[in-house]
């Protein structure tokens, strides 16, 4: 039934990929960046640590030159529809290799990751992989694409969260990651199947119109969305498919972590807003049933007990990569509120949420890898006296917490109000949300303070109470992400105005 | 007669051996004490899913399903790859392969 | 341009506060503690205020003599629904404050030369000329404000005077309590003055007497008359704190704990007085009801003092329960409507009760602070000046003729009479006739005092263990004056006091004499003050309209008010004529004023004829008290232990001032205390997150740092908190650690929440 | 000239942070410097202020400048909101009648408080700039007329104040800090909602888009009809006001959301206790007078009779408790609840009255109090008690001390001839003239005798009556048989010295002053006052007479 094509169709491929093949210099940029990584470490020896580093940084601020040459690009869709070239892309695309950059700094100072017997170089290789997966699932616009590239992130997150080997916690952590990602990736499969089986269709601009075309059975649609979800939710981190991520946090290398927390949660929701504000933008006819039943309620669902959920145990914890696990789903939930709107505000809400995000949450990972380097410790108990001991990270770990509750003067109040904004602006449909949100903030309020409870209001236990010295660099590393997350909060202008440029994907129209 | 009988085989008898297929899997994941077994779930889920794609691309008309099945195909030997050099190092670490005694983590 | 005497007096006003300032800034500096600073400075006031006595009362001899001035002092702007509001200071100048700045002014410095004399060697001598010296102030302000408002603040400061004084001996916990006592009592009294003076300034958003007065008569008064008649009684409870009347009257007694000169200065002559001078400057205003409340306490008041009067020891006490039962009379007097004869009272009392304060301060000076009049005796011989201006004083109080007292008491009693008969109804006969019982018994109680103390022999010695009780009277802790005085006191003799302090009683003792106010011994209303104060006419209209218009709207009764006044005219145009007829010829010798009030006149007219009777009762009745106290004490013909014992339970109920303290210790204090205890306790286990008994549960399954979790216990307000660690512990639990569980869980939801729309669908 | 004297602390804040942290002494001089600069800047407003400009709402036209005085306009963010218009966030300063005087008391009251700061030993650098970061914020608060700026200082005083509680507060302190702070943020969390919800129902008139400005939303005129917030959105304004109110109230504090307060004051070091006495309490009525009433006037209205009868609680029910106290400090914690509760009576009277002795009263209240924490903080570095029962006879020993305290004492139970006698009768001047809260303000007239009453017996209790023999202190008699008492590990001097009457007596100069009058301050708020009453009583202005 199938057949052969003909030179002249090959020939026409051909061209069609060379020509996609220009919108796509990036990710190709980062692939080579990936094999040249892999080879230095081949090449060098043990001693190779700072090399790759450099390189790998090196290579990721090098991309920026390539993204940033895209922004003259139209937008456009490629490889027989597969992928887009569009500004939501591009946003996303200066994200992760931003949050690349971020990783890399993190894991230079790690003494955990320093004193790993077996080198580094698949690390960093990995860790470029992820970025190039990422910047895929952003902006990838088919189904099998989609699938593909959410997987390349999730097997090299596999690998670096199972890096330490001797450590027990992380390989604890990578095998569940492992079946947990696995089953999910699975359960999205199985939904994207059933879609294609509605529409006959992968590419999601297709897909749409052929729901509107031709309608659809409800029951499927809904087991196909509630299954994609799942998959989603699972790179979200997203209540009631968040299981993973504490375990996983807290077993991972610290870098790792943060990482996750932030990145891979990013290209989740950006895979998400994608599939959704495209394939099904218009949710569902809801003359089917009394009960409103669309996307949006599940997501609605999802976001509030995110939000309680993640906000209430956080209270309980005393490790405080757990802790920030726990948050983190808190966070996914405020963010999956600027998606519910599904207008252009509350997308440029989410990505202005997400910019703040990732410098205060790196910033408090950043802190937190610093502390544990001296004290060797994570535990809440063990940050007692701190405050006297590193002023600055302590003044900045508490700038980076006000942050993620939420207060002004930061980046994150701007992120909170351009959430609430957004949900407000709907009128008083999302109200209950809005208030769901405000109020579970006043309670991760008492949780994230109790880092700078103990570090300044209570002395540690043991004698000696001398200056901890951390080295210059990071320092300054600290120092800058302190000072952007202030200043973004005063001025957040220029980051608010990229993200409404930004606020555009292909193929979807935002009112 | 056997042919009526191969003809008169429709979408849902395939769709029927899929959702078996995924239930089988899930079970599996779900209750198998043994890492390999469970990672045998997991590809009996990924090939429901391959079930799928294959029979609406059959009936469907168009090449979307099998593309989709063979990368999925190859994905799937990837995750297996890494899946077991982690089982290894967990069995280095834990001396054990049984997912359910490995939750040093909880709460 | 302001009236030259308008000056006079605002320096009168504030050459006290000037000794004042400088005394409790310098005392220290100064030699002898600065005390000619202030006996100086009250010198040249009284000097200021005699000049004004004699231009007002000497020179215009005119009863409306009025001079006010007034500044504003806050101005509110144009205010919405009131249009521009000011609100003045000022002060008025008319015969009764020329009379008041005088009295004043020179019992304060007859109390000051006292003082030199009696607080000499007194660790804080000088601060207590400072506290004299704000006392006077703030007395000068109460007679001198033109408003209410100001003569609230003053009120108040002479309130903190009295504060200051009763405690001067502070280290005395008796004193202390005695203060506190003191200024909590009159701020009662305070608050319904002050809801009095808000319902007067919400219909006519001001303060001046004059204008509040204008209104009124205008009509204006917006709301039914049972709140005017309502703003009357509160205001006038501002007199019952002050004035020590009854329910209020519990803390003059103790203020007794205060040293004696300002016994006499505050608690005899002036401050207490000052009520009864507020409700005379609110009199016009005052609702016949109103009046009929003040005169019904004012009578209750001067009896059950007298009552008490009789039975106690402290020669101290004993004046002071006088004092209340005369403010009762002038109450009582007020309230008849026997206005002029009241503040006649107010003046002749406050010599002749200063005078007997100040004597009985020179004996217990002589005593070394004895005042339990069982102690002593046979002092006349051995203080013959204090013993004649005692006695002098005593016979002026117990209103003999020819005495002071004797004219303004008679007058008082004249207008019960009056008023009874004019009221017709048989209750108000009471008012006369417990006036004249409160007669009675102070004419014997002061015969008792006079006989217990100077004659018979001295019963120093009988005195149980002497030195030790000499001791609660001044704990021996820190207190100086009492070695320098009865270090050793049996060696030293009692003896007369010396001059600074003697003038004073003379001064005193002749202003008790009937000359000095009227030629005729028998008739105060042939006086200047008779003739100077006269009653105002009323500004509210005649009984009987209070009850049509009360409960009507503001406006409709209003109007109802306006034309009432105009047919009650009508109706009684008979009589109210004859009366006026009859007071108008009344008037030509006895000046009295012609009221448009039919009432008014009616009671001045019944007055006039009850002169004659009220004299020949109050006689009687004196001659039955002093006939008593000879027959008790002096011929001992009854034995007064005896009777006490025969009669315990009404003793006991007089010697126990009628348990008064005791019952309201037992209400008010205790109830007070026991809601706040009450209340602080709800604040610390309520209010303060109704949690913490839940917080105590939640603590069994936190494992978390056991301070910490308390915090957000309490911290989170109320349940939230439990919830919110509840819900937390629950949901932790799922998060088993064993990735199974989890795929299960996340099997369960998807297949969950397919299975609700299902059921949704498919139906 | 606003924006100065706002971040001259912060100035002082940078200027601290390069000083070596074993300098305590510069730190301390360079923000008394700061305080002070803040100080005389505060005086040359108060000189150039116009008290005839009204201030509340703009001028006739929209314009400011007509209205409101030193105003300072900076456009801070633009942003564009695709369909929703540009978003438009101004740095907004300015003063009226309403924030002058808090402007003066608070300039006082932070050079009071850095005074007291001084006896501070503990980590000396981080106190002040935390405080200097904390006078920062309480300024601007007073002087922004955006709201979003409002917003920004509003949550930048928290976690100063946290900390200053926390690490420089007494042994319970963790406890006390955690729960002002969780306290305040519930409310202004829900203040976040309703800024955001205003921002979109309000049209700035001369722009034409919407606005976060403060003067254009007390302005009902400016509403979008239909919007969440807008006039016929009758429920939601609603809950607005009340949400609003909640998150106002909780600072003032409010029965019930007090009982931060009392644990707030008695752990925090005295100091901070007159700042939060002084200054923070009052932003929560300003915040009323300022955002909650004028932008929700008809729901206002609507409410007066429940302000009021929260204000009659706050007063008497703050009495009571404080007569049961035997913490002095806790009871002077009380005190300030029951005299905010005069506050809110005043502000329920909705007539010029009752709104001027509250603003009175606000003013009043912050130096009393502050007075009042200073004398406590006297006594405690002393005696390391606050005990009431275990003090007494003190007036014999400590007679300059025991003037002030009269001084104080007095002036907090309202004597006539010390400022807070004048607020409080206006007070219930303006609610008894008030036809519907007149039955409240009888009631609360009892606060009167109940306020005298906790006064009194605990001066009596401590300074009065003998001289309790207690572990407090030691006696010795020297020649002269005059006794004399030592507080046990008290090396100063036993009365007050230099540096206690350089913060006290201006503080009782002021008071007493403004007792006898006013005007220098009551002038300055009238006509803003006015002004306020009519924007808020537009129907009740005409039934009055």
């Amino acid at each position: 039934m199938f057949e052969m094509p003909s030179g002249a169709e090959i020939q026409s491929i051909i061209s069609i990929l060379k020509g996609g093949a220009g919108y796509f210099v990036p990710e190709i940029y980062l692939s080579a960046l990936f094999m040249v990584l892999i080879l230095l470490d081949l090449i060098t020896g043990k001693k190779n640590r700072g090399l790759l580093a450099t390189v790998s940084i090196a290579g990721l601020v090098g991309s920026l030159f390539f993204i940033f040459k895209q922004q003259a690009m139209p937008d456009t869709q490629f490889f027989f529809g597969m992928y887009s070239l569009d500004r939501f892309g591009i946003f996303f695309k200066y994200f992760f290799v931003a949050s690349g950059i971020l990783a890399v700094l993190t894991t230079v100072i790690d003494d955990q990751l320093k004193k790993h017997e077996s080198g580094m170089g698949e690390y960093y290789a990995l860790l470029v992989a992820m970025v190039v997966g990422m910047m895929m699932m952003a902006s990838s616009t088919d189904l099998l694409m989609m699938f593909l590239s959410m997987e390349l992130v999730s097997l090299s997150a596999y690998a670096l969260t199972g890096y330490l080997k001797r450590e027990p916690r992380s390989s604890e952590a990578a095998l569940k990651y492992l079946v947990y990602g696995a089953v999910s990736s699975g359960m999205l499969l199985y939904g994207f199947s059933l879609i294609y089986g509605m529409t006959a269709e992968t590419n999601i601009t297709r897909i749409s119109m052929a729901l509107a075309a031709h309608g659809y059975d409800q029951l499927v649609m809904i087991l196909a969305v509630l299954l994609i979800m799942a998959g989603l939710g699972y790179k979200m981190g997203a209540v009631p498919f968040h299981f993973w991520s504490p375990d996983v946090y807290e077993g991972a290398p610290t870098p790792v972590t943060a990482y996750l927390s932030v990145a891979s949660k990013a290209a989740g929701f950006a895979m998400l807003m994608r599939f959704f504000f495209v394939a099904v933008p218009q949710g569902f006819d809801v003359s089917a049933s009394a009960l409103h039943i669309d996307w949006l309620s599940i997501l609605m669902l999802v976001s509030a007990a995110s939000m309680i959920y993640g906000n209430v145990v956080a209270i309980w914890q005393k490790n405080v990569k757990r802790l920030l696990a726990y948050s983190s789903i808190a966070h996914a939930g405020y963010l999956l509120l600027g998606v519910i709107t599904m207008d252009q505000l509350g997308t440029q809400a989410v990505l202005v949420y997400l910019s703040a995000y990732l410098l205060m949450n790196y910033g408090a990972f950043y802190v937190v890898i610093l502390i544990a380097n001296r004290t060797g410790s994570e535990n809440l108990d063990d940050y007692r006296g701190l405050g006297k001991r590193m002023p600055l990270l302590g003044a900045a770990l508490t700038v980076f917490l006000i942050s993620l509750v939420g207060l002004p003067p930061t980046f994150g109040f701007i992120g909170k109000l351009m959430i609430f904004s957004a949900l407000i602006a709907k009128g008083s449909l999302f109200m209950w949300l809005a208030l769901i949100g405000i109020l579970t903030s006043v309670i991760s309020l008492y949780y994230y303070m109790l880092i700078p409870l103990n570090m300044y209001l209570r002395d540690s236990e043991n004698a000696e109470q001398g200056v901890m010295e951390t080295g210059m660099g990071a320092k300054l590393v600290t120092a800058s992400l302190m000072i952007l997350t202030l200043w973004f909060g005063l001025f957040f202008q220029p980051i608010a105005n990229y993200a409404k440029y930004s606020s555009v994907l292909f193929g979807a129209f935002l009112n | 007669m056997l042919t009526e009988q191969l003809l008169s085989i429709g979408v849902n008898h395939f769709l029927t051996i899929s959702v078996i297929l995924f239930g089988l899997g899930m079970f599996a994941v779900m209750t198998r004490k043994n890492a390999i077994v469970i990672l045998m779930g997991v590809e009996l889920i990924l090939n429901a899913a391959n079930i799928n794609f294959l029979t609406f691309s059959k009936y469907n008309g168009g090449m979307e399903g099998v593309m989709f099945s063979l990368f999925v195909i190859v994905l799937a030997a990837a995750e297996a790859a890494v899946a077991l050099a982690i089982v290894i190092n967990i069995f280095k670490t834990f001396k054990t392969v049984d997912v359910s005694s490995v939750d040093t983590m909880k709460e | 341009m302001m009236h030259s005497l308008i000056q006079l007096s605002i320096a009168v006003l504030l050459l006290p506060l000037l000794s004042f300032v400088v005394l409790i800034f310098f005392n220290r500096r100064l030699p002898r503690g600065g005390d000619f600073v202030g006996v100086g400075l009250l010198g040249t006031t009284l000097a200021i205020a005699l000049y004004i006595f004699w231009t007002v009362i000497v020179q215009h001899y005119d009863p409306a003599f009025r001079v006010a001035w007034d500044f504003t002092w806050l101005d509110f702007g144009d205010v919405p629904g009131v249009g521009p509001l000011q609100i003045k200071m000022g002060i008025v100048v008319d015969n009764l404050t020329a009379i008041m700045l005088a009295m004043v002014s020179l019992i304060s410095f007859l109390v000051h030369l006292y003082s030199t004399g009696y607080m000499h060697g007194e660790p804080l001598y000088g601060r207590f000329f400072a506290y004299l010296g704000i006392f006077t102030f703030s007395m000068f302000g109460i007679v001198l404000s033109d408003n209410l408002f100001s003569i609230y603040m003053f009120w108040e400061l002479v309130g903190l005077s009295s504060y200051l004084l009763i405690g001067f001996y502070f280290h005395k916990d008796s004193a202390a309590d005695a203060q506190k006592k003191a200024f909590l009592t009159n701020r009662i009294g305070d608050i319904g003055m002050w809801l009095g003076i808000l319902i007067l300034y919400s219909q006519f958003h001001t303060f001046g007497y004059q204008e509040i007065f204008e209104h009124i008569k205008n009509g204006d008064f917006h709301m039914s008359q049972t709140w005017l008649t309502a703003a009357g009684v509160l205001l006038f409870m501002g007199c019952v704190g002050k004035s020590a009347q009854f329910p209020l009257h519990v803390w003059l007694p103790d203020a007794m704990e205060g040293p004696t000169p300002v016994s006499a200065l505050i608690h005899a002559a002036t401050m207490v007085a000052a009520g009864v001078y507020f409700v005379a400057r609110i009199f016009v205003m005052l609702t016949p009801d109103a009046l009929h409340v003040i005169a019904f306490i004012g009578a209750f008041t001067a009896f059950m003092a007298a009552t008490i009067a009789i039975t106690q020891h402290d020669i101290k006490r004993v004046l002071a329960y006088s004092t209340v039962s005369q403010l009762g009379y002038m109450v009582l007097g007020l309230g008849v409507g026997a206005y002029s004869a009241a503040l006649f009272h107010l003046l002749t009392h406050a010599f002749f009760k200063a005078c007997l304060f100040l004597g009985s301060g020179a004996i217990i000076h002589a005593m070394h602070h004895e005042q339990d009049m069982r102690w002593m005796g046979g002092l006349y011989k051995k203080m013959p000046w204090t013993f004649a201006t005692f006695m002098i004083a005593t016979l002026a109080l117990a209103g003999l003729p020819l005495t002071s007292g004797f004219l303004s008491k008679d007058a008082i009693l004249a207008g019960a009479l009056g008023f009874a008969s004019v009221e017709g109804g048989g209750v108000f006969y009471l008012i006369p006739v417990l006036g004249f019982g409160a007669a009675v018994l102070t004419a014997f109680y002061m015969g008792r005092q006079i006989w217990l103390v100077f004659f018979g022999e001295s019963r120093t010695h009988l005195k149980p263990n002497a030195a030790h009780s000499l001791d609660d009277h001044s704990d021996g802790d820190v207190d100086h004056i009492h070695d320098a005085h009865h270090g050793g006191h049996d060696h030293h003799p009692v003896h007369e006091v010396a001059w600074n302090m003697r003038l004073p009683l003379v001064v005193l003792a002749t202003l008790s004499v009937f000359i000095v106010f009227s030629p005729d011994p028998l008739d105060g209303g042939k006086g200047w003050f008779m003739h100077l104060v006269q009653t105002p006419a009323t500004v509210v209209s005649v009984t009987g309209t209070s009850h049509e218009s009360a409960g009507l709207g503001a406006p409709e009764a209003g109007k109802l008010l306006a034309t009432a006044h105009t047919d009650t005219e009508h109706v009684e145009a008979a009589p109210a004529q004859g009366h006026g007829a009859e007071a108008a010829h009344e008037a030509g010798e006895h000046h009295g004023p012609v009221f448009t009030d039919p009432r008014q006149a009616e009671i001045a007219h019944m007055t006039h004829e009850n002169h004659y009777t009220a004299i020949k009762l109050s006689s009687i009745m004196i001659v039955i008290g002093i006939g008593m106290a000879l027959i008790f004490y002096v011929f001992r013909i009854i034995d007064p232990d005896k009777t006490a014992q025969t009669i315990r339970p009404l003793y006991l109920y007089s010697f126990n001032k009628w348990y008064w303290d005791e019952i309201y210790d037992a209400t008010v204090i205790k109830g007070s205390m026991l809601i706040s205890k009450i209340l602080a306790w709800f604040d610390a286990n309520i209010v303060d997150g109704i949690v913490n008994g839940v917080a105590t549960v939640f603590r069994k399954f936190a494992f978390f740092n056991g301070g910490v979790d308390k915090y957000v216990v309490d911290g989170l307000v109320n349940f939230t908190a439990f919830t919110v660690q509840t819900t937390g512990a629950v949901f932790r639990k799922i998060q088993t650690g064993k990735v199974q569980t989890y795929l299960l869980m996340v099997a369960v939801a998807v297949l969950g929440w397919f299975a609700f729309y299902f059921a949704h669908l498919v139906k | 000239m606003l924006s100065l004297i706002v971040f001259l602390p912060i100035i002082a804040g940078l200027i601290i942070l390069a000083v070596p942290s074993s300098q305590k002494q510069i730190i301390r001089i360079v923000s008394l410097l700061g305080a002070i600069g803040q100080g005389v800047i505060a005086v040359l407003i108060w000189r150039q202020y116009d008290p005839t400009m009204a201030g509340i709402v703009a001028a006739p036209g929209g314009s400011l400048a007509g209205s409101f005085q030193m105003i300072e306009r900076v456009p801070w963010i633009s942003l564009d909101l695709g369909s929703f218009g540009p978003l438009n966030i101004e740095y907004l300063l300015g003063v009226d009648g309403l924030s002058i005087t808090m402007v003066l008391l608070t300039a006082l009251i932070s050079i009071i408080g850095v005074l007291s700061s001084w006896t501070i030993q503990k980590q000396v650098k981080g106190y002040f700039i935390l405080y200097n970061l904390l006078a920062t914020a309480m300024m601007g608060c007073f002087v922004a007329l955006d709201f979003f700026l409002f917003y920004v200082f509003w949550e930048l005083m928290l976690l100063p104040m946290y900390f200053l509680i926390g690490i420089w507060g007494g042994p319970n302190r963790e406890y006390a800090a955690i729960k002002f702070f969780l306290y305040t943020l519930f409310g202004s969390v829900f203040m976040l909602l309703v800024m955001i919800g205003l921002y979109f129902s309000v049209i700035d008139p001369l722009t034409g888009h919407h606005t976060f400005s403060l003067v254009a939303m007390a302005d009902q005129a400016n509403y979008i009809k239909g919007a969440i917030l807008g006039p016929d959105n009758v429920t939601w304004r609603y809950v607005a006001f009340i949400v609003l109110f909640v998150g106002f109230a909780i600072k003032v504090p409010m029965f019930p959301f007090h009982t931060w307060l009392p644990d707030a004051h008695v752990e925090a070091p005295t100091p901070i206790s007159v700042i939060l006495a002084g200054v923070l309490l009052k932003l929560g009525t300003y915040g009323m007078m300022r955002i909650n009433f004028p932008l929700f006037p008809e729901v206002y209205q609507a409410g007066l009779y429940v302000i009021a009868v929260f204000g009659a609680i706050n007063i008497i029910y703050g009495a009571f408790c404080a007569l049961a106290q035997q913490d002095l400090k806790k009871m002077v914690a009380y005190s300030s609840i029951s005299h905010m509760g005069y506050v809110l009576l005043g502000l329920a009277a909705a007539n010029s009255e009752g709104m001027v002795g509250a603003l009175y009263q606000m003013f009043n209240h912050g130096t009393i109090t502050a007075m009042l924490f200073l004398l406590v903080g006297v006594i405690y570095d002393r005696a390391h008690s606050r005990q009431i029962d275990k003090f007494g006879g003190l007036a014999s020993y400590m007679p300059v001390y025991t003037g002030l305290v009269i001084v104080a004492w007095f002036a907090s139970l309202g004597l006539p001839g010390l400022s807070g006698f004048i607020s409080e009768a206006f007070v219930f001047v303006g609610a008894f003239s008030a036809p519907v809260t007149r039955p409240i303000a009888m009631v609360s007239v009892l606060g009167i005798v109940f306020g005298a009453a906790y006064l009194l017996w605990s001066l009596q209790r401590m300074f009065l009556g003998k001289r309790k023999p207690d572990a407090l202190y030691d006696l010795e008699v020297d020649a002269h048989g005059h006794e004399h008492i030592h507080f046990h590990d008290w090396k100063g001097k036993l009365d007050l010295d230099a540096r206690e009457l350089t913060m006290l007596v201006p503080l009782a100069v002021i008071i007493i002053a403004l007792g006898i009058y006013p005007m220098p301050v009551m002038g300055l708020i009238t006509t803003s006052v006015n002004k306020l009453v009519q924007v808020l009583a537009p129907v009740a202005m005409s039934a009055v007479h």
